[in-house]
């Protein structure tokens, strides 16, 4: 088993034929991901990377029967390729695109809770299950299958930490990049919930960082309610305030979103919190 | 984005907020004019893009033109916090009978737009949450819906305003809110809002006045806001960081002494407090990006550089999308372009690392395999130029 | 019982201080309803028809427990009222006013069904339950508490039936108007799964009009689900078409919403329709 | 409120849909003016607010400009389904490769604003939906997040259209939805939506042209549009509707012999209906709405009695917020205004009915207790005065 995407995966790539889109389709295929369909306006009848080319996600849902998207379009048209995704039946639509407005993001959230379709992201590396399917940008030889269940809000430090997992031996069941922005679709708390149900995690890594209060909400969440371990690190403690690190949704503003604040509430509720992310996986080890 | 106190009240004005009649000025001559042209007591006050402008001196009151001038000459010569003060706002001083606070921020946690707005205005917000948190209203804003009438006079009420403020806060509200949206705002504040005069107009005066004014645009909406994108004051930003996001990386200059130059912003943070776990301190957080071009580390390598206090420099690169002999090009053209003697941790993994090591392996840098190792080296590299300076 | 309203309604009253608002209201209490509260912005603090008014619904819910509320406002503040009341969450919400712009009910629709509130009308004369409760402007004398629910489009047609029920003696479990214009918070068809399971409505009288096809959807829901028999009566056989007739909703355009197509759907799941409003109660007496 | 052709296009291309060069004329003369000004081939199209006008004669091309004048004089001259033609529109003659449908209703059942579209333009779009409903593509259109881009274009490839086609159907799509929420429209078409010369604008020309256009108006939503108000054309309601709705009245003229009076819209036509299952025919639907005073009453009997036709008048009022003593007085001030001989059936109901009985007494009125009863008396009058005419 394992979280969101897997060897059931039918997948449409939403900008299949821009650079991006199109290098990641190959990787992704490389990996073995069932990639079914992409789409782009206009280029419908096309193919590229050796799948067909819809204008519209619905062809692609009606034609090939895919189930889940991931979505390399530009900033201002990815606001309206998720909600194509959300309104063609897409139940799982992957945002990969960084530099959407918040507000449009605001408006894209409460439209897909209406109609009830998951986003992961947006500005997040996408998906992984080893073995199966990866359905973003993380390099995929990195990882390989097992028992610990990734998410995190950053690309390249969770690559860092599923990186030293696998080189100790310890494989991951599902990755999940969440993403950046202050909007995203998938929180850290509906990430931990899907893994708590996942047969195959065993335990849990989770990877956060300075701005928001994800972090403790999840901390909330998890006060006496999981049963499965909980390790994390939290990025940014000698972040200064008010200014923005990276990411849109990394700054500390009005005094909250430190990384002390987080890495209490974590700590508050028994999860061990790693002091540098190849400590992650020495404390994960020590717990197998 | 920040902006200034007077683009934010313009802003706010072109969508019906009543603000004090002013302008800006640059000198003390123009300060003058303006002053004159009012006619009555005004305020002179630096325009800054940091808080604090009043405890710094920042503000002054002025009874004549030639009292504008010459507060308007004291404030142009102030540094605040850093920052010199470039421009003066003269405002109209207000007849001021109350101090209320009215915001609009971005609430993460319930994915709306929140208005807040509090009795409490003209000090720190934040101090007001944190002391008396029920003295702040608040109002989450459906985003289909929109902020509704109910919820201004749900906050008018919750807030203790007289009865005939009800009509004139809402129509403000409504106006920041439109500010708001019509600009794809993160940040949007009314502090102080005042209660004019005998509070109903009595002189003509419209009974709330948006005294000072704060705006911070979301980058991310800048393409559909030209003329807002127009606005960006090079204050707000160091050269460094003004080249740094011309060439498309993110760059926030810090205190230690220690240059990381990362892929990504998480593990950028991450390689920045492992440096500080291991005694050191970073002396920037450097994003190059995904997929980042030997130009676009080459210049990241040269806004480094340029800190004098920079003692060494910690290359930590996940290859993924970015390719690890792409960087290491970069960094090479770097160092042809500013030749330097500070010492060089690099650890590459990942996409061709084997390459980017071998095109390294020419500038003499100390490597490390893992992260902890790095920065442990780069720890030391940089008290060891310490000593040999 | 009954169904929506009853004697445990707490009744608000927005619009209390309008010339309507107010004679309505008295009407309400003189019947016995427990109005328990007024709203009218700007008017907080006084009182009117005997009950306090205050200047938001959420005082009223939170001061006097009310948990359904009548809309008297004008039509360009009407859209607001309904909002207002939903987000203080009343969870019946009846609308008297007549006159709202369409596209502003097709947004205050969605948002309702988001949040899980009930709408009754716009353009409505409201709902009794005789005996218990008046919610809206229907004449109460007419009614008298009994086994028959009615549920119409319109206000004084309502009437005549209800009085030709009355007057044969035989009282109503609860009586609804839907309300006449094209977008409407509740349907027959929400009406009917009501009464359905109201264990004092035996029969249903069912008054439609032309224009739309909530009529015929009626139909397909009774298509071998109801067990209580429905009476039902269309007016309009004699409108002409492209005629809006009074109600922004009556009107037969592009040859749909006749009289002649909804009888038929009626009839064809074995409603019988009556030929004029008297001859209802002759129908419904006929199955006592 | 129906727009004339004139008047919807000008709206649609206010928001960006092309539309054909023309203007409107009231005169042959103007006509040619029209037609030398734009200096090509034109047609000519009769400003009535009913369909069928090309059957009746009132749509001709004109090669010049004396054509145009000879032409439009005709159409002028014609009286179409009984409507005058006041006004000629006077367009350049488009180039038609193919003809298309768009349009914009309210879906009621399912509470949306649903757009259709079809490759079968230029004919009645119901007669296309009864008789090849799969050639008609539909898509909802959620109030908040609005018209989608990849609506338009799942609608574009339903349609079948090139795919040169998709962005400039795209925009026009678009502007239609804009021009539709703008407007607080209830119906908004393109028909038809012309594909022009060969199909990619090689003549300048957009490569899609809105040749013909239709729009109808909430017209509870005119409140917000003073300027789309304005634009009412007389000639779309009789003097007698015009009169009614000054007086806050809804009625509408209809074929038989017996007037109506009512309260309640549902009664009314519920009256009407009974009329004629009895054997008579209605002259008219009218409601004279609830809480009706006594001088709108009075004008509702002599809107009424304004018909010739009219043999005898039904009077059902089922007093609620409407009392019957109210209406009483309406009828006898009318019937001090405007005598008459034709019988009156008077049947009064609920709040004060003893009252309004007795104030009707004086006027020899025939009463009736039921509704059935009335109507049949109504029917039993007309004859009478027929015969007795």
């Amino acid at each position: 088993m394992s979280i969101l995407v897997n060897k059931n995966t039918r997948l449409v790539v939403q900008g299949i034929t821009g650079r991006e889109g199109l290098f990641h389709t190959e990787q992704m295929i490389e990996y073995g991901t069932p990639v079914v369909a992409g789409v782009t306006p206009g280029k419908g009848g096309e193919w590229a990377a050796g799948v067909p080319v819809f204008d519209t996600v619905k062809e692609a849902v009606e034609a090939r029967g895919a189930n889940t998207s991931v979505i390399f379009v530009p900033a201002r048209f990815a606001p309206d390729a998720i909600l194509e995704a959300a309104d063609a039946g897409i139940q799982v639509i992957v945002c990969i695109t960084e530099g959407i407005p918040t507000l449009d993001m605001i408006g894209v959230k409460a439209y897909l809770d209406q109609v009830g379709a998951r986003l992961i992201g947006p500005n997040c590396p996408g998906i992984i299950t080893p073995g199966e399917a990866k359905v973003g940008i993380m390099p995929g030889h990195i990882h390989r299958p097992g028992p610990v269940g990734v998410v995190s809000r950053s690309g390249t430090l969770t690559y860092e930490v599923v990186y030293a997992l696998t080189q100790r031996g310890i494989g991951q069941s599902t990755a999940v990049g969440i993403g950046g922005d202050p909007i995203i679709g998938t929180t850290f708390v509906d990430a931990l919930k899907l893994f708590e149900e996942d047969p195959q995690t065993e335990q849990i890594v989770l990877i956060g960082e300075i701005g928001g209060t994800d972090e403790e909400r999840a901390a909330d969440y998890l006060a006496g309610r999981m049963v499965k371990p909980v390790t994390a690190f939290i990025a940014g403690q000698t972040a200064p305030p008010g200014k923005r690190m990276g990411h849109a949704g990394a700054i500390i503003s009005g005094g909250t979103g430190t990384a002390e604040e987080k890495i209490k509430a974590l700590q508050a509720v028994n999860v061990k919190v790693a002091r540098h992310p190849e400590e992650i996986a020495e404390i994960v080890a020590s717990q197998m | 984005m920040k902006l200034q106190e007077y683009q934010s009240k313009r802003i706010f004005a072109r969508y019906g907020v009543p603000i004090p009649a002013g302008d800006v000025a640059s000198t003390p001559a123009e300060a003058r004019e303006i002053a004159e042209r009012l006619g009555k007591r005004v305020v002179v006050k630096a325009q800054v893009l940091v808080g604090g402008r009043g405890k710094a001196g920042g503000i002054k009151l002025a009874d004549t033109p030639a009292e504008a001038e010459a507060v308007a000459r004291r404030i142009l010569s102030l540094q605040i916090k850093g920052l010199p003060v470039r421009k003066v706002l003269v405002d109209e001083a207000a007849n001021i009978r109350a101090e209320l606070y009215l915001g609009l921020v971005i609430d993460r946690a319930r994915q709306r737009v929140v208005m807040m707005g509090s009795s409490e205005g003209g000090v720190d917000i934040e101090e007001v949450a944190a002391a008396r948190p029920e003295k702040i209203i608040k109002a989450a804003i459906d985003p289909f819906i929109g902020l509704r009438d109910y919820q201004t006079r749900e906050l008018a009420l919750g807030m203790g305003l007289e009865r005939e403020l009800i009509r004139p806060f809402g129509q403000i509200a409504r106006g920041l809110y439109d500010a708001f949206i019509g600009s794809d705002a993160s940040l949007a504040e009314i502090n102080p809002l005042v209660i004019t005069g005998d509070g109903n107009g009595g002189h003509g005066d419209p009974p709330l006045l948006a005294v000072d004014g704060k705006m911070v645009l979301d980058d991310n909406g800048l393409f559909r806001h030209p003329d807002l994108a127009a606005m960006r004051d090079v204050d707000e930003e160091t050269p460094e960081e003004r080249e740094a996001r011309q060439y498309g990386l993110s760059y926030v200059k810090l205190d230690g002494n220690i240059g990381c130059m990362v892929n990504g912003a998480g593990l950028a943070m991450a390689t920045m407090d492992i440096t500080k776990l291991y005694g050191g301190a970073p002396a920037n957080f450097l994003d190059i990006g995904g997929g980042a071009q030997a130009d676009r580390v080459a210049a990241a390598l040269r806004i480094i550089l340029s800190d004098a206090h920079v003692k060494a420099v910690l290359f930590n690169i996940f290859g993924g999308i970015t390719r690890c002999d792409e960087v290491a090009r970069g960094i090479l053209a770097a160092l042809e372009q500013v030749p330097t003697a500070v010492p060089m941790v690099a650890r590459l993994v990942g996409t061709n690392e084997e390459e980017g090591r071998a095109i390294l392996a020419s500038a003499q840098m100390i490597t490390a395999s893992t992260l902890a190792e790095a920065a442990q080296k780069a720890v030391a590299a940089a008290r060891g130029s310490t000593v040999s300076a």
